[in-house]
């Protein structure tokens, strides 16, 4: 795949939900297309506000976000880039709001506009993809956990986006669903930032990995730590 | 759709608090101790959709009243629920007011039951297929349109030359039936298609609460 | 962030018994709603003014509390002094606007926000779960008051869950228009919070059920009637009986 | 501590929402006096199922449930078990259901049918053993999260329970929240079951840890696993 162009760009980032506690201090991170970004972290570090700053669901305090080759400040700056990066929550409840898969997966797609002919049509492929066919009629609310992450992730592939960012996408699965997501995930042509404090996973599945810490992002300092995972990465872009 | 703080002369005060306090009294009877959470989590949610739900309407933006709604999930329950939102909404942002809190649970409420009564048959039935949009629908313009000639009664009663400001509600308020019974709609059709036991409304009498 | 609040402080307004002022706040109320009496229904906005003032409210909550009640108050007086018949006061561009009119505007003007002042200075002080327990020792029934304090308890909550499941919509690229689409969209956002809310009324009994509950509810809290408490009382009294005296009497009135 | 005897007994048990996918089969399970017992398992493999049919909220299908040496059937059967055996929910939010700390801590012990002023004193104790002097008036859902799961902790400890079930005690809280609970549950002579996903934390409070898979549960089968983690159970009990 090879360093592509830049697709998202933070810089000096500062963000804090409160005045006095920023959660975010002078952050930093590039992700390149066909790059696959790991983000580590404890909790309360950071990782998912930095998703969320991404596609512009909160505004930074400090600093600039580039995305798709352009500065984005404004809401309606982010309007495209909602259209073209999708963004996996870390709790499918947080996600799924309608009542049958069908419908949730045609939410994207129809507020981008298309037709309701193509948007079946990307349903029926996307399950197909991540094989659950015949899901179409089920009711969201009552799928299991490991399917529900399943859903939610395909309700963000419908949008067909360039780029994906991933909370937590296997956190509490059974080694199944999780062996299930992961090797979806292997398949995914998209450039990807994976938020997750499994490690094991992150080196599976990423070229590379990053950690949030102090409201500042430093690289590959989780991957010295680890000895006996470091020979992992080969495995990339398998 | 409230009347105002102030507004109300002292009889139709006092009119609407009584009828408030009968319907008040029998929704209490008709729940147990046991189902006290399950009607307040409601109303809460109710109450919040009301303070921040903003369904696009033109230029601006309506919330929908959900008293047809609130009628079905919850009955006679429906009347102490808008009796607790209304008194927060006066509390906390002063829409309607103390002195009018019973003229407007009587506005809110009462449609809430007759709804219950009209359709919540019906969708328990038929609510699985397009009758729990169309009993949705019904119910939202039902209740709508009682709320608004309860509402527009009760503003008669304090002054006959409040009688212009009810004809100039009445053409936004045309646009609003609709929004109301789609929204009302829509709601009812996720609910029966993913949680029909939401329409069991439990009574005192029956009730078991074995939750 | 919390769509509950009320004005906090410190003051002796705030220091007052809750039940008291509740008491007071609603003889004060039905005072003003009985009385078409031009000089008490400004001593009634003079007392609420005073009260605002001694419980320190925050100007820019509460000139949007008033705003939200004049506002149809200057609907009143743009309309009903057109329609109502009367004698002539003045007219603009030959509409006539009635001398009954504009006094009947007047008039309601006034006695809202003295009731709305006086509502937010002695009522609106108070934390909204205080006030739940104050109901209660005011015999409310007990249903109705848990009703509210269980409404208080999950609003916040609600609406945390309502702002994440909006974002999540968000960034799938929703945008509120006035089609169908939206409507849709945002009912099932409303029916997925009915769905959790009842789902979380079941846990919330099994929680109740293991603490022992069967059934019914014991209540433990506290007030205490102070010399404070007592003062205020005789002289909301005596204030209500002068202003009552005036009513009766006809007198002070300013037109 | 020692084997004490028999505080919960899980014969057999059969368990599922659904008529033809059932959650539990065969699960058996014994938790004896001074003992703390760890269980773990994926989303959905009934964990807190388990809990929830030990202090009867939930019925089971199969099987036989022995608390406090007598075997439960009934509702009325369990109002005993419930007064005795304190169950901490996942989510603070469902237990802690008052307006303020103190009505919450009192709850419990009002309903045991102590008087108030018993039940005043046994909330004072609660706060000061748990660190919470003066929290009393606390307006519950003004707390942090932390203090949630602290204060949910309390209110089953003020009806002085014989033993423990807690479900998740630590999930989504901060390293400090999460190392005073530790600390706290160290210090509690109850027998207790602890649910957590969380291996790390399961090894430094618990004496064993079984494991929920398929219905049935098995013991130490993770700890097994874990390769890097097995060096750790000389921590328990510290």
């Amino acid at each position: 795949m090879g360093a592509g162009r830049v697709l998202l760009r933070f810089k000096n980032i500062g963000y804090g939900y409160e005045k006095d506690r920023p959660v975010l201090v002078e952050a930093g991170l590039e992700l390149a297309a066909g790059e696959r970004v790991g983000l580590t972290g404890p909790i309360g570090s950071g990782k998912t506000t930095l998703l969320h700053l991404a596609v512009g669901l909160l505004k930074p305090d400090r600093g600039t976000i580039e995305v798709f080759g352009r500065e984005r400040r404004t809401e309606r700056d982010f309007w495209e880039v909602r259209e073209r990066m999708g963004l996996l929550f870390q709790d499918p409840e947080d996600q799924l709001f309608c009542p049958t898969v069908l419908e949730d997966l045609a939410f994207g797609p129809l507020n981008q506009g298309r037709s309701r002919e193509e948007t079946e049509i990307i349903v029926g492929e996307t399950l197909e993809i991540l094989g659950l066919q015949g899901f179409e009629k089920r009711i969201t609310h009552h799928l299991s956990g490991g399917e529900k992450r399943l859903v939610s992730l395909a309700s963000i592939l419908t949008m067909k986006p360039d780029a994906l960012l991933l909370d937590e996408p296997v956190i509490g699965l059974d080694p199944e669903s999780r062996e299930r997501i992961r090797s979806l995930l292997l398949t995914l042509p998209q450039a990807m930032i994976i938020v997750s404090h499994d490690r094991e996973f992150l080196l599976s599945v990423t070229n590379h990995t990053l950690a949030l810490r102090g409201g500042r992002v430093s690289p590959a300092a989780e991957r010295a730590g680890g000895d006996r995972l470091s020979a992992l990465p080969a495995r990339e872009g398998k | 759709m409230h009347i105002a703080e102030g507004v109300a002369p002292v009889p139709v005060a006092a009119a609407g608090a009584l009828v408030a306090a009968v319907g008040v009294t029998i929704g209490l009877r008709t729940m147990q101790d046991r189902q006290i959470p399950r009607a307040a989590l409601m109303s809460a949610v109710i109450f919040l959709a009301s303070l921040v739900l903003r369904l696009p309407f033109g230029p601006s933006s309506v919330h929908p009243l959900l008293n047809g709604l609130a009628g079905l999930i919850l009955g006679w329950a429906a009347i102490p629920v808008f009796l607790v939102t209304l008194f927060l909404q006066a509390l906390l942002f002063q829409y309607g007011g103390i002195t009018t809190l019973g003229i407007n649970t009587v506005t809110m409420g009462l449609p809430a039951v007759i709804c219950y009564y009209l359709f919540n048959g019906y969708i328990r039935k038929k609510g699985t297929g397009r009758g729990g949009f169309l009993g949705g629908v019904a119910a939202g313009v039902t209740a709508l349109v009682i709320s608004f000639v309860l509402w527009a009664g009760a503003l008669l009663l304090c002054g006959k030359h409040l009688a212009v400001i009810v004809g100039l509600a009445l053409g936004p308020h045309l646009g609003l039936v609709l929004i109301e019974g789609l929204f009302t709609g829509f709601a009812v059709s996720f609910l029966s298609r993913v949680y029909p036991a939401i329409f069991e409304v439990p009574s005192g009498r029956e009730g078991n609460g074995s939750a | 962030m919390s769509c509950v609040t009320h004005y906090t402080g410190n003051t002796c307004v705030h220091r007052l018994d809750p039940r008291t002022r509740l008491l007071v706040t609603l003889g004060f109320s039905l005072l003003m709603a009985l009385s078409n009496h031009s000089g008490v229904l400004c001593v009634g906005v003079v007392i609420g003014m005073m009260l605002a003032a001694l419980s320190r409210l925050p100007l820019k909550p509460l000139l949007k509390r008033l705003a939200r009640v004049n506002l149809f108050m200057f609907i009143l007086f743009l309309l009903v002094p057109v329609t109502f018949t009367g004698r002539t006061a003045f007219s603009v561009l030959s509409i006539d606007f009635s001398s009954e009119g504009l006094l009947w505007s007047t008039l309601i003007t006034l006695k809202a926000n003295a009731i709305v002042l006086v509502f937010a200075a002695l009522v609106g002080t108070v934390e909204p779960m205080i006030l739940g327990h104050a109901f209660f020792h005011l015999r409310v029934p007990a249903k109705l008051t848990h009703l509210f304090l269980f409404t208080l308890r999950y609003l916040d909550l609600f609406h945390h869950q309502y702002i994440t499941l909006l974002r999540a919509m968000k960034a799938r690229a929703f945008r509120p228009r006035m089609n169908l689409h939206s409507y849709r969209s945002y009912a099932f956002l409303l029916a997925m919070l009915l769905v959790r809310s009842l789902e979380r009324s079941e846990r919330i009994m099994a929680a109740m059920k293991c603490r022992g509950f069967k059934g019914k509810f014991h209540i433990i809290t506290h007030f205490r009637f102070q010399r404070r408490d007592l003062i205020f009382c005789i002289l909301s009294l005596a204030v209500g009986s002068i202003l009552l005296g005036a009513i009766y009497l006809n007198i002070w009135r300013i037109w």
